[in-house]
């Protein structure tokens, strides 16, 4: 079985989700996470105290998928969440051994 | 020196400061309303000088001042609950934004342009800066400061009712403008036709807290508006949910507890038509929470505490002109009927498909227009209603509503229209997408 | 007719009432108390008729009703800061039903029953929908709206103090029926016979504002629902922890600002009496709160901000039956016993087995009832209790404590009982799992 | 007596005393205190005795005491906001310690120390635990204890400013103690100089409703334990940024709110001077609220709504003193000026290099000084300050704050010392890491 | 070394910490996550404007631990946290190349 | 490409990340988790009822770099997050498969 992580901006949460559902695909975990990296955050300003908050709130996507369809899977999320400016993200592909669906201890393909 | 006189001096006075406001150009429409005002004054001021000094009345308008006060950062909190996160200060921003700016123009313009004689369109210059105001100053029983403020407080609370409706997209730098125009052209000169001897008290129209004034006003302007600065960014596909509701309560508490302020505090003094207004505030308050909680129990079969503190203020916002001037059981069926109006009230915007992110035209357009109406049928104190057998009241509110609204409408969106031209209504679109409080305001709401 | 007598009469009255009740579906009941209003009036209006309006008076009971309004809403919040997060909303709308419910039960027949003159036992109808009551009318110095109205604010936040037992599981639609029959059947009458002109008063138990009224009420009713409606799913085994104490340290500010109206309006007038319960229910206040600090203090060596919240509010339920009838230096003794005194009053539900959320019956029963006791032992403001020489008033103080007590438990108990069947009171299991607001008012509190 | 002479006097035993105070333990310096109170009576009690009780006065003030009260816990919402996550409830608690332990060390010393007859430099203990105070006492046209508690409000309000500079690490004992000693030692004498009859009264210093009393003596000694207890861990690297800033702003509106009471309360009765000091109020808070958000805006083109409350609670702070004695001009230069003085008085401590977490200094002191120096320049209304050609008035109300913030640098200094000797004040590293919400008070704000 | 990642239902998480602390194993990693699947979110209605809310509240489990004891670890949080109910959720189980306790630099087994 | 969680004392955040932008790393993902292991969590008491809290606030940090890097990196953050008392945390690393900068398509080391 194939994990798929992306970590995207969050107001194209929504997007990716359609285009995945289209892809037949509705099962996902989605965690909130703070990403630091080329986008730059903001500036915030308390009575004259400057601070540069250097992250970016993103939204990681965890999707389990087996071989034949990751790609398309890939794809879909990377042309979802594409914007074209810098902080659209990343997708980390890795394998993994076993999934098991807890309220039928099926696994495999017939857990996702 | 005579009244006439003193007249002709305060129009042209007021007429050349009026020059100078339209060279700054906005509002023809203004300068037409302005130029019929060349008749006769037939209005005088306000509350009737009485020779002496009530300590109870003077306390209790001065608490009802501090009352109505605290209304404004509640509704500060009414509003910014109901925001998302990323705005819920660049709300808070725009009520306190009106305590502190229209606060200093009412002192310097507003009272004078709402209460100075003037005629019967518009006031004088003749209290420029509180001129001619001592602690002594007496407005029936109580200072005339005390009266002054109190009257301020409705001129603060009113165009910080309208920013329900821009909310999340309004740039604040022209909203700020917004709110000096606003005031001068929109809420002084209707202030004044209705309490300031202008031409709807002339005509005998009654609004005993300001529902005309204050919450018809502001919901007819929250319209105008609406239609000019368009739909948040993804309304209404995606959620536009309360971010806390809890503030939202707190505001719609603070809101109740100080109306008792804005409408018993209307009789000027701590007397039975005071514990009346009291009564009445706090029948259809609790009854329009009532009605508006059933009606979602019975379409959704879920009420809500968002439906009840909705309710609650819909009621407020009914009883406010009729307040001193109905009797309990009417209170009873125009705070019922508060939930119901307003219930559809908000779906409105959906069928006309505006986008009024709190719903301001819902609750205080419609509101306010059906407590105007509501007070012509069941005025029965100190005046005469429908049920006291005088259907010509209903004729006269009908028509400071429709006038009031009319008024509203035309002049802020002609105001909007200008100041969009000039300095732009709305943020940039990925502003508004990363959020208010941290672009325009270099803040944000929580660390949690 | 001599006193002994009258008690005699009045509490063989009580009982056989009593009996019916207990046997009877509450509304029958309900039926059956009102028929026995029909009867020679024993009692008289609370307040003796006074000539003439008093502006000082009408200001201070103006802001005192609305400090009162203001407390219930500051309930929502105390309450709503400790519930867990997913029942937020649920427990706010437990105190804004009863002001929208409450306050309309209140102007039908509440007052009318509570204060109309009937009998020793309850009022009468001659009041229903505020008959006969004008803005001319004066209760004492002051309009009888106003009178009405302060005396309605107490009706609306005691029943909304029981909903803290039965917060996290009670099912909104009985709550909602519940308020109704438990104003009616036990509000009602005891407000009666401790203000109306029933045979508490006539026997001359002390309660300047309401401690058995209003708290012992609540408490003792509270009690009855706790081992109605059992533990919620979890107790006490999960973590049962307040979601946002901020919120609750709000709820008390607000409810100890609101205090001041609720103890010293109780004197009906801005006089010296009211700035001595002014003074004894803050010096109690304070007090109550730092002695609860220390017992944290001592025994846990963490003095919380919840500690302190809670000895305020129950140095305020303490000193409430008390405050225009004790002086300062009894008040200190009465605040600080407060504090200790509910500090264990909030673990007897631990020894006891039941759960009681949010420790209504350990601050308002325990504290309610021994306020009342403390005000006939500390009684010597135009009173005298123990300390003044008058041993009487101890017993006069218990007997009211314990016949009150045993009512509203019992009836509440059967109220409850009945609604279980009929409608169910407690939610399923898998709603009170997800949480009440969104599975009862579709709506969340926070989108953080 | 000669004024002149009476002053020498005065100012003579001050040093003297202070002399001793500085170079003893604060105990015994309070003895020395104590026993100077022996002394024959310079002074006399702060409002002259009036015969009969007005009710609409009374209304009046027992609504500015239930008002000035609210202010406490507005502040620990103000205070709570601004502080990390971590923090709040311990800074929620030094407000409501105050309210607890203040609230009681006023009714047993304060009020006597610092309104007793006494001498030029304290009151006396002749009303210790209230004593000779019955429901009859009046003061002036309203009974005692209103007055008292009304005084009272002010004493638990100031030591809970302080805590604003030592919030996120101070050691809760230690604070506590701090308070009874700060308020016997600092807070009773200077009330007693500027209101109690004292010297700088006599000398004819205007403090109209607590410049100096309150705000410069809370900000010179929040200067001096800032001295003393050093910067925070990690400060100012790290992010110190306020975790909830509607907090914040809702604490600001309830202090605006309640500083109604504070300022319009200090005329004593419902008279024109409370209603131009309600006016005065109004301005200032509106003007510097504004002038706040226009330097940000300026500056950093970001007007923020910490800024604007800010600003509004900086105006409130400089009209203190001037409230009741200058017009509405004035205010409004006196308001502007404030949003200015202020937002650069916050700068001074990274410029100084001490850490005020809250800006106690920057605020309360400064604006506290220019406040009472203000006063003397444009006092007009039955007073007369610069404007009105009395130059002198400046020069009296330079020494006094001088002398005040003196004193109470000097105090606090030795208390603070001492204390940190004794008890520490300020918690281990790693306590102030994991937070003192934990750590001290074993609770959480929020389980969201 | 095994990663095992279960996303598991809020309220099952104390049973679960329970059947993997008799195990003896103490240390665990949780993340509130929100999980989109077969199970159904809820609505919400603010003022008549109904929200369709399809996501759901779930706890994310990693536990690390050795290869001899994964299954049993796998099996004693699949039962732990089963309910028969759509919506128990999924474990997620994959090889990691190393672990290292950053106290100690203490590496494999010993790091935990 | 390696992926490498780090699971840290919130408080020794900052200095994880200058450590790792010292080695030229700016991009990772922060994750807020809650710890349970070794180190204690605290007591909370409310009205007298008292509770454990036996989790820890962590933050989880997610960098995914080359294998040639991998070393220095878990060095970096091992020295940076050091403290030597219990609850330091833990370091997780494993391979993934594949990398893809959702901006430009690109992968593997050019990704991140
Ligand atoms: N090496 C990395 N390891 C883990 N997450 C990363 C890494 N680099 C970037 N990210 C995540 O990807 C997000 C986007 O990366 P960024 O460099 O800002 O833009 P882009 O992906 O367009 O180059 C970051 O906010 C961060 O959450
Ligand atoms: N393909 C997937 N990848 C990642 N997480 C998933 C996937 N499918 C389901 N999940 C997670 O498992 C949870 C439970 O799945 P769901 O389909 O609702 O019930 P069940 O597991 O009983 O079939 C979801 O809420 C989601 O968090
Ligand atoms: N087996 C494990 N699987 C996943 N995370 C773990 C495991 N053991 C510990 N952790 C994480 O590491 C953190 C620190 O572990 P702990 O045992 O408290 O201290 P130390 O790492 O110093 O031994 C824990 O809070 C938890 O988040």
């Amino acid at each position: 079985m194939i994990k798929i992580e992306a970590i995207v901006k969050p107001f194209r949460l929504t997007e990716v989700q359609e285009a995945l559902s289209i892809l037949g695909i509705q099962g996902m975990t989605v965690t909130e996470v703070k990403g630091f990296g080329r986008q730059k955050g903001h500036i915030e300003l308390y009575r004259g105290a400057e601070y540069q908050v250097n992250f970016v709130p993103k939204v990681l996507l965890t999707v389990v998928t087996t071989e034949d369809r990751a790609e398309q899977v890939v794809d879909a999320i990377q042309k979802a969440a594409h914007t074209g400016k810098i902080g659209d993200g990343k997708i980390f592909i890795s394998h993994i051994d076993e999934v098991m669906r807890i309220r039928t201890r099926e696994t495999g393909s017939e857990a996702i | 020196m005579s009244l006439r006189s003193l007249i002709r001096v305060s129009i042209s006075r007021f007429l050349s400061v009026n020059r100078i406001v339209i060279a700054l150009h906005p509002v023809w429409a203004a300068l037409c309303l302005l130029l019929l005002s060349g008749g006769t004054a037939l209005g005088q001021e306000a509350p009737p000088a009485a020779p002496t000094l009530d300590t109870g009345d003077t306390a209790w308008m001065l608490v009802s001042t501090a009352l109505v006060m605290l209304m404004t950062p509640g509704l500060a909190l009414f509003y910014g609950g109901m925001v998302r996160k990323k705005n819920v200060l660049s709300s808070i921003m725009h009520s306190f934004a009106a305590l502190s700016i229209i606060g200093i123009h009412w002192i310097v313009i507003g009272y004078s342009l709402s209460f100075g004689t003037g005629n019967s369109l518009i006031g004088d210059l003749n209290h420029f800066f509180l001129a001619g105001i001592t602690p002594d100053s007496l407005s029936g029983t109580i200072p005339t400061y005390v009266f002054m403020w109190f009257q301020g407080m409705f001129a603060i609370i009113t165009p910080a009712l309208i920013s329900g409706t821009i909310a999340e997209r309004v740039k604040f730098s022209t909203y700020v403008v917004f709110l000096l125009i606003w005031a001068t052209l929109v809420y002084d000169p209707i202030a004044h036709w209705v309490w300031g001897g202008g031409w709807i008290q002339e005509m005998g129209a009654l609004d005993f807290a300001g529902g005309t004034v204050v919450h018809l006003s502001s919901g007819a302007s929250a319209l105008a508006l609406a239609h000019l600065i368009g739909k948040r960014v993804g309304y209404p596909g995606e959620m536009f949910v309360p971010h806390n509701l809890t503030m939202t309560v707190l505001g719609a508490a603070l809101l109740w507890f100080g109306w008792f302020g804005f409408n018993a505090g209307s009789a000027l003094g701590a007397n039975g038509i005071a514990c009346l207004a009291f009564t009445t505030t706090m029948i259809a308050s609790a009854a329009a929470g009532f009605s508006w909680m059933m009606m979602e129990w019975v379409f959704h079969n879920k009420p809500s505490a968002l439906g009840v503190a909705s309710g609650c203020v819909a009621g407020l916002v009914v009883i406010t002109p009729a307040a001193g001037f109905v009797m309990p059981g009417s209170a009873l069926i125009l705070g019922t009927s508060a939930g119901i109006v307003c219930y559809y009230g908000v779906r409105v915007k959906g069928l006309l498909g505006f986008d009024d992110s709190l719903d301001v035209v819902g609750i205080h357009g419609i509101g306010g227009a059906w407590g105007a109406i509501g007070t012509g049928i069941f005025a029965s104190v100190g005046s005469a209603g429908l049920i006291s057998g005088n259907a010509k009241q209903v004729w006269l509110q009908f028509v400071s509503v429709a006038l009031v609204a009319l008024y509203a409408y035309v002049l802020t969106y002609a105001i909007g229209f200008c100041l969009d031209r000039v300095m732009g209504f709305r943020v940039e679109k990925d502003v508004e997408i990363a959020g208010l409080d941290r672009e325009l305001h270099g803040e944000v709401g929580y660390t949690l």
